[in-house]
């Protein structure tokens, strides 16, 4: 009888409720993925989520699957040995923007470049949330936070373009506010092989929002709104226009064979060839 | 501790322990279905427009809303 | 290349890689650094027949964490690494022993600090694996002295992960690690491999976390089982969720101290060398303990009686055993290559307030005799 | 005590100093003896001194290392002034005549590698040679299981030129 | 905002980034970790008017590159962090070590390992700050107990650092970290503060690791000066170049291990509270110590003599001073936030077998009285 | 007067031997950068290296500015200490492939990011040279090295791309073939402001050489060499074409304000504005 | 012995504590004394436990924690409970009679902070109410330097209605 | 130690302690100057055929060649 999965077979209901701040998306994001991993009917037991330290990296807490909280940066590092431990697992990296690109960011990009199969779905509020709202790779330039009072002096990466330059198979961005959107891009990651990553553009009130703009939740999430653009319209803007937005939808998509196939593939030709003779 | 809308073959149920009054229900709900009371908890205030598109429970960012579908059994 | 047969000239480091394969290991994570790479290249060249995977990190952070990782979904797993990268690896090295993660760390020791002397020996991180990694913990460390026992401590190594549920660090150094010497690997099937418990409770009853009182160690479900495994780096009681009530932390604490401390006589391993009665002991470990040996005879020509104390496991210190050394000749001698570090500990449990000479070890090569020598002569003067 | 020999073999890196430890090393082997080989060499990656030192005992080996050699091979004049003070009178030196000028005279012996590689025609024999003039002036492994252990170390198709180079040195 | 003035109430983190700056810090590189995140938020905000940097790097190990990088440009630098990115900085802090590059590292130390209890204190780093990084090294480092410590320690560490040419660690705590406390800040002027030794010859003749014999230091010259500063993490000679020569490696060890041992008693640093004569003496440092004061009282009250030997200088180890506290009193209790650290130290000298007790906070907060009073009430039974 | 100085201004000729195999390009390397500076003029002591650990770590040992040997892959992290600590400084980070984009990936693309004036240069030998030739993220998919005897089963980083993609204001390939072309990216990289990075594909007959190329270091040489095509020709070829090569030339030539012009800028007009009343 | 003080604001995140309990110690620090403010709250970011413990005292503060308070005030059940068993009987609670419905009777005054609010005509001034409420039963400071204080933590457009409900808390 | 093959204006220094024997010098002169001896060490040939673009001694790795104009001075 295949009754269809709810996002319940996945989310622990009796930990609510949730740690994080009001108006802060962290809880729609997880939302999105329990319903997408619901959607695509995978038993829990063959999921495992690796999660970073942070707000988000708490998501862990939250959930029914195997979970992993390692340390700070290294999810993917940690998901690659869960996943090459068990490849038949369907390893789930969630990061922050300072997990996934600050401190974790080289783990990123050779994830990336070996094509490793592991979704990595980054929630990017722009802030260190957890430590208190510092500056991070992803604040835009010169926006406030408490390490950057008087604004921060460095670009900000672009998390999509850095892990689409390094070889991800499927790079998507999208908002909390766009939650269709982003449970459909997260369903889509999951279901493909190789290295995928889903930027989730969120909401933080309580430390990037407080200091860059005024007023409440509802005005942290219109300016995710307003932030993001499809491709489409992105596409029209001027150089200055795009500056100011981000582009969401699904920008790579494509399908390289991912790090075991290959690494499969290789030495088995070799054994054939009369080497590794042991059993 | 759960409010309830009740109207055509649509449930509304807010948890209001779990609910932090981020406002986004009631903010982006595009058939203005909800309401703040002073306290800025959502209100079920017109659930007969509600058209189950279900946003607001997937928005709510702390499993607070369920929408629940009555009749379709 | 096929497993070797018979008598060989092996060099350490592929015993150990040998050894890591005999006792299962079927995942390696590395970064590679001399003097400890060959032990990435046999494990790159031969996993692959054995249905396991190598993988190059792209640093030794990386490459801690990933054997973590593969450790929790099932796999016996390894990496090996020099000074600079193993204190790469202290942050997760304590992830593992917070999470209870067997495996196994093979630190083949060169002179620090720093890049200090890249290819040259020394035992200058004795008290680093104690201690490298922040906050309360415990640690299992062996100490080979041999090629012989690259290859069945490394066995031994995995077998203490598996019956403890911690990583185990092998402390070997570029001696041991480099030189060649004649060894037979055994049949494998006549080694004692020890695996990790699994839960016998079924999957809805299972707490990662709740440990059998017997030996204070939780039965381990892998990533992929329908016993759900929750691990974290985070306080956490036996769901392996995240706790902060009052006395989690002292309660995880203790635990993971006691399932160690508790059981140490089946950790501790020592060999006592020469006569009984002496003028001197010598206190050693790894490739000092083997000049040590040879000294033995030199002292011995000089009409001195000297013994040797060699600690095969390091950590937890075995205080007892020292204690006892210490206590039945009146004199004692550390040798080791460093400036001093297991001294300290010898001193710790020196209730006997036995004089204790350091033999140092710092000039980048396997200590001499002479230097052993002169810390005997002075310690019987 | 029991039979054991501590050979150091030094040069520069590029002569097979270390292969040939070990070719010494796995005859001894194959003579049922235990054995430590241990390398050294310099920083540099090509060129720079080198040395492999080969103990050989049929008791347990405690220091790895050759702390009274009885047999030095020398094969620069670096590798020559580092052992010839230090080593006791009972020490073979064997050096190389060419590259070697300032020797001290006593118990040690000349060889014109060179010269010999000339005649044999490869220059790349030298190791199989040394092996030979060692053994023509040291017992220390058998004949047998020296050739044995260079046709198992050695690439079939450069067996037999370094056959013949080991009987050359072992017939000077 | 400008230098608070006057009678102040102060977070003790706060305090710490005041007293760098008043010793003449001009570069921060962090990455920030609770629960000292306070230090580099003052930095940020307070460096640039004083024409100096903050940098927040992409992780420790970054952060603790770029102050060894400051340092021999001249500046004053230094970072803070917690267990976790403490971990991480090992392996650079020994190439500053190494390198002879004077700066700061501050742990504010919290509950581990791994993540452990990221909120909440801890003193369980001790060892690791003696020990983390690989290789043989030396170090300084310096223990807070108030926000008022917290200030001057940090120009204390910072003067040390400068006058031993070498890295300093204050290890603090998650107490004296964040509590808030009335403090006044002096006037700069009024504050002894020391630089580095430059060069006295002229920049043909300089060799940027020839030493003064008088104190072991080598005179230091700054990038971008005529005096050509080559600095290696590898073995290297008075060049300041890589040398491998025999004998190199052991002239260069034991003089970075002389130049600070040599001089110890410019470093040591403890205070004696309570009556001369007692029952039994506490042993503390950092936030356990002034609970060890609070029990000082508790204990009088139940008619038990104690005084108290607070370490505020913890490595080099006081040697001297605990060997004679163990001494003069016939029992000794080690208070600490951890499972047994600086017990072990203090067992090393205890060449009197003077029972030493444990008190152990390890309930992530400050160790309550209590757990002091119940070890003092053991000591005396 | 204004006599024109030597590369043995900056080169440490009592140091020779150079410790580097026959056929190494590191000195090919090394003369190319001492030939730079002394083509710009640049004294000396105004100019620090910071290299890394490897075969080209070793560079500073024959270099006569100041210099800073540090720990593996973290030339650019010290290197932006160095250069805060004296803003007036050259500082050249000369890293390996391993220092540059394996264990040191996660500074280099920060670096680019912050766009701090620091000049990068990279010598590519597609190995770890040093520590015996296993494969680094450079060495190209299915080539053999020490950890790979069959093949490695990663796709490499494209390091120009990367650079380019984080940031640098200035990008450019050569060879240790190509040596007047080398120099004159390496002046032109050091007269730019902000993130700069020469790639030069470099020889390693001794590892990458023995186990993939047939011959000696000349063909070793001859492989660098047919590797390489100018963009000009790069861009006239398909994809497959394009995979086998590498294209030389300028690839980036920008000029974003650096990290410090931005920081001190958004400093200043806060310190104007009342606030850093501290001295 | 000399004269201290042990105080507890205790209730949960978003009611102002710590701030009341920074502005109670720097009134203390105006009257010359020493003081140590520590505050504590739970993993979650908003709402959850949350207090501030502040020590006052003529003498240097050994312990900076309250170990026997001499003052609890409880804005929630779950502080009251924390305190209730285990403070002295000296030591007096003030509580929330709204929130707090279970005490234990002794030695404690309740008050409807919430009501006040309401007549305040707003909601956010509580801890400015609550340390009039305390200062009113324990002269744990100065008067002055308390509306100093208050002053000088507060932003100048909210510091009339502060004062005002500072002043409501003390006249009650 | 060092050949010096002596034409027109230009002198070639050839250190032979430091040439490794790599062969660029030799195979990559436009102008065919070099010869390899049987050792692998290159001897100057043809230095008539020298234009002096002393790409040989940029392209020695081991800063062994010395290219110098003599009468230009
Ligand atoms: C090695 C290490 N460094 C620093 C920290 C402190 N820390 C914890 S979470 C965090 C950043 C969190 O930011 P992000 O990853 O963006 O997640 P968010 O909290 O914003 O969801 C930091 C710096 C740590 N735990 N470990
Ligand atoms: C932390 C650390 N890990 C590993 C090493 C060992 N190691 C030294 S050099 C090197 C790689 C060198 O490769 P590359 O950077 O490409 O330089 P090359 O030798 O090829 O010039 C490695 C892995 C080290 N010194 N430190
Ligand atoms: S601090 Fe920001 S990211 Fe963290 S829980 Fe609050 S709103 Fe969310
Ligand atoms: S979205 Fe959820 S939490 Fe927010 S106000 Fe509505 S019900 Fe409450
Ligand atoms: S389901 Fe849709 S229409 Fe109904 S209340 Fe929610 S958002 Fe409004
Ligand atoms: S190993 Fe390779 S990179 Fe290193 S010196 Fe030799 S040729 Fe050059
Ligand atoms: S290029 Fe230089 S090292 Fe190579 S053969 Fe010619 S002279 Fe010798
Ligand atoms: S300078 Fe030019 S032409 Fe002359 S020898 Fe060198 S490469 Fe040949
Ligand atoms: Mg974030
Ligand atoms: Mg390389």
């Amino acid at each position: 009888m295949a009754v269809k999965l709810s996002y319940r077979e996945y989310f622990k209901e009796e930990a609510l409720p949730l740690m994080w701040c009001a108006g802060c998306g962290n809880g729609i994001l997880l939302r999105a993925i329990t319903d997408a991993l619901a959607d695509l009917e995978i038993p829990p037991h063959q999921v495992v989520v690796s999660t970073g330290i942070g707000c988000w990296g708490k998501a862990d807490d939250y959930m029914k699957t195997h979970g992993f909280h390692g340390s700070h940066g290294r999810a993917l590092a940690f998901g690659t040995g869960i996943k090459l431990g068990n490849p038949d697992l369907h390893v789930l990296a969630l990061m922050g923007d300072g997990d996934a690109l600050a401190i974790g960011g080289n783990h990123f990009i050779h994830a990336a470049r070996r094509n490793i199969d592991i979704t990595a779905i980054i929630s990017n509020n722009f802030t260190y949330g957890m430590t208190g709202g510092q500056y991070s790779p992803t604040t835009p330039l010169s926006y406030k936070t408490t390490t950057s009072p008087v604004g921060v002096a460095e670009p900000a990466f672009d998390v999509c373009g850095l892990a689409e330059e390094c070889g991800a198979n499927y790079v998507a961005r999208s908002t909390v506010y766009h939650v269709t959107q982003l449970k459909r891009f997260i369903a889509a990651a999951i279901q493909k092989k190789g290295f995928t990553v889903v930027e989730a553009i969120n909401t933080c009130p309580t430390h990037f929002g407080r200091r860059n703009i005024p007023g409440d939740s509802v005005e942290m999430m219109e300016y995710v709104k307003n932030l993001s653009v499809p491709k489409s319209r992105y596409e029209k803007m001027d150089e200055e226009e795009k500056a100011k937005h981000l582009v969401t939808g699904e920008l790579v998509n494509k399908d390289r064979p991912d790090f075991l196939s290959v690494y499969r593939e290789i030495n088995s030709v070799e054994s054939e060839s009369g080497r590794g003779e042991g059993k | 501790m759960t409010k309830t809308g009740e109207d055509k073959d649509v449930t509304i149920h807010i948890d209001e322990a779990l609910c932090k009054r981020c406002g986004f229900c009631i903010e982006y709900c595009n058939k203005k279905v909800y309401e703040a009371d002073k306290d800025g908890m959502p209100l079920v205030k017109n659930p007969e427009e509600c058209t189950n598109c279900r946003l607001c429970e997937l928005r709510c960012p702390d499993f607070a809303i369920r929408v629940e579908v009555v009749n379709n059994e | 290349m096929s497993r070797p047969k018979g008598v060989q000239l092996m060099e350490g480091n592929h015993a150990c890689a040998w050894g890591a394969i005999d006792a299962g290991a079927r995942f390696y994570a590395g970064y590679p650094i001399t003097p400890s790479s060959e032990i990435a290249e046999v494990c790159a060249r031969e996993l692959p027949g054995y249905g396991g995977t190598y993988i190059q990190m792209e640093d030794e952070i990386g490459s801690m964490a990933a054997i973590v990782g593969a450790s929790l979904s099932g796999k016996k797993s390894f990496t090996a690494t020099s000074g600079p990268g193993f204190s790469l690896m202290q942050e997760n090295l304590g992830v593992g022993i917070y999470q209870e993660a067997p495996c196994v760390l093979v630190d083949i020791q060169r002179v620090g600090p720093a890049t200090g002397l890249a290819t040259q020996p020394a035992q200058a991180d004795v008290m680093q694996a104690r201690w490298g990694t922040h906050g309360d913990h415990p640690i299992i460390a062996l100490s080979p002295a041999s090629v012989q026992e690259m290859y069945y401590l490394t066995i031994r190594a995995f077998n203490l992960a598996e019956r403890f549920r911690s990583p185990v660090i092998l402390l070997g150094d570029q001696v041991v690690g480099q030189t060649y010497e004649n060894i037979a690997l055994p049949d494998p099937d006549s080694l004692e491999i020890m695996d990790r418990k699994k839960p016998i409770v079924p999957p809805e009853e299972y707490l990662p976390y709740q440990y059998d009182e017997e030996d204070l160690v939780p039965p381990m479900a892998a990533y992929g089982d329908k016993h759900i495994l929750h691990a974290s780096s985070t306080c956490h009681c036996e769901t392996g969720y995240s706790n902060f009530k009052y006395g989690t932390n002292r309660q995880l604490l203790t635990r993971l101290k006691n399932k160690i401390y508790n059981y140490i006589d089946e950790i501790i391993d020592v060999e006592y060398f020469g006569p009984e009665d002496a003028d001197v002991t010598l206190i050693s470990f790894g490739s000092s303990s083997r000049v040590c040996k040879y000294a033995v005879g030199l002292a011995e020509k000089e009409g001195i009686k000297v013994n040797l104390l060699r600690l095969i496991s390091i950590w937890p210190f075995p205080d007892r055993e020292v204690q006892q050394a210490l206590a039945r000749t009146g004199a004692a001698v550390v040798a080791e290559m460093n400036q001093g570090q297991l001294i300290g500990e010898v001193n710790r449990v020196n209730t006997t307030n036995t004089p204790v000479h350091l033999a140092s070890g710092i000039d980048g090569e396997l200590i001499r005799p002479e230097i052993i020598m002169t810390s005997i002569r002075e310690a019987v003067k | 005590m029991a039979k054991s020999w501590q050979i150091v073999l030094a040069g520069e890196g590029g002569q097979g100093l270390i292969l040939a430890g070990r070719i010494l090393s796995e005859a001894a082997i194959m003579d049922g003896n235990n054995v430590s080989l241990t390398s050294s060499y310099g920083i540099a990656a090509r060129g720079g001194y080198s040395e492999a030192q080969v103990v050989i005992s049929e008791q347990e080996v405690y220091y790895p290392k050759c702390a009274s050699p009885d047999l030095v091979l020398a094969l620069t004049q670096q590798a020559y002034d580092r052992y010839a003070e230090n080593v006791s009178d009972d020490c073979l030196i064997i050096y190389d005549s060419k590259d070697v000028s300032n020797t001290k005279g006593k118990n040690e012996a000349g060889f014109d590698f060179k010269e010999a590689l000339l005649t044999l025609g490869n220059l790349k024999v030298i190791n199989s040679l040394f092996l030979g003039v060692i053994l023509k002036n040291r017992d220390i492994v058998s004949r047998e299981s020296m050739i044995e252990s260079l046709k198992k170390n050695l690439p079939p198709k450069i067996q037999d030129i370094n056959l013949k180079a080991f009987s050359y040195g072992l017939d000077q």
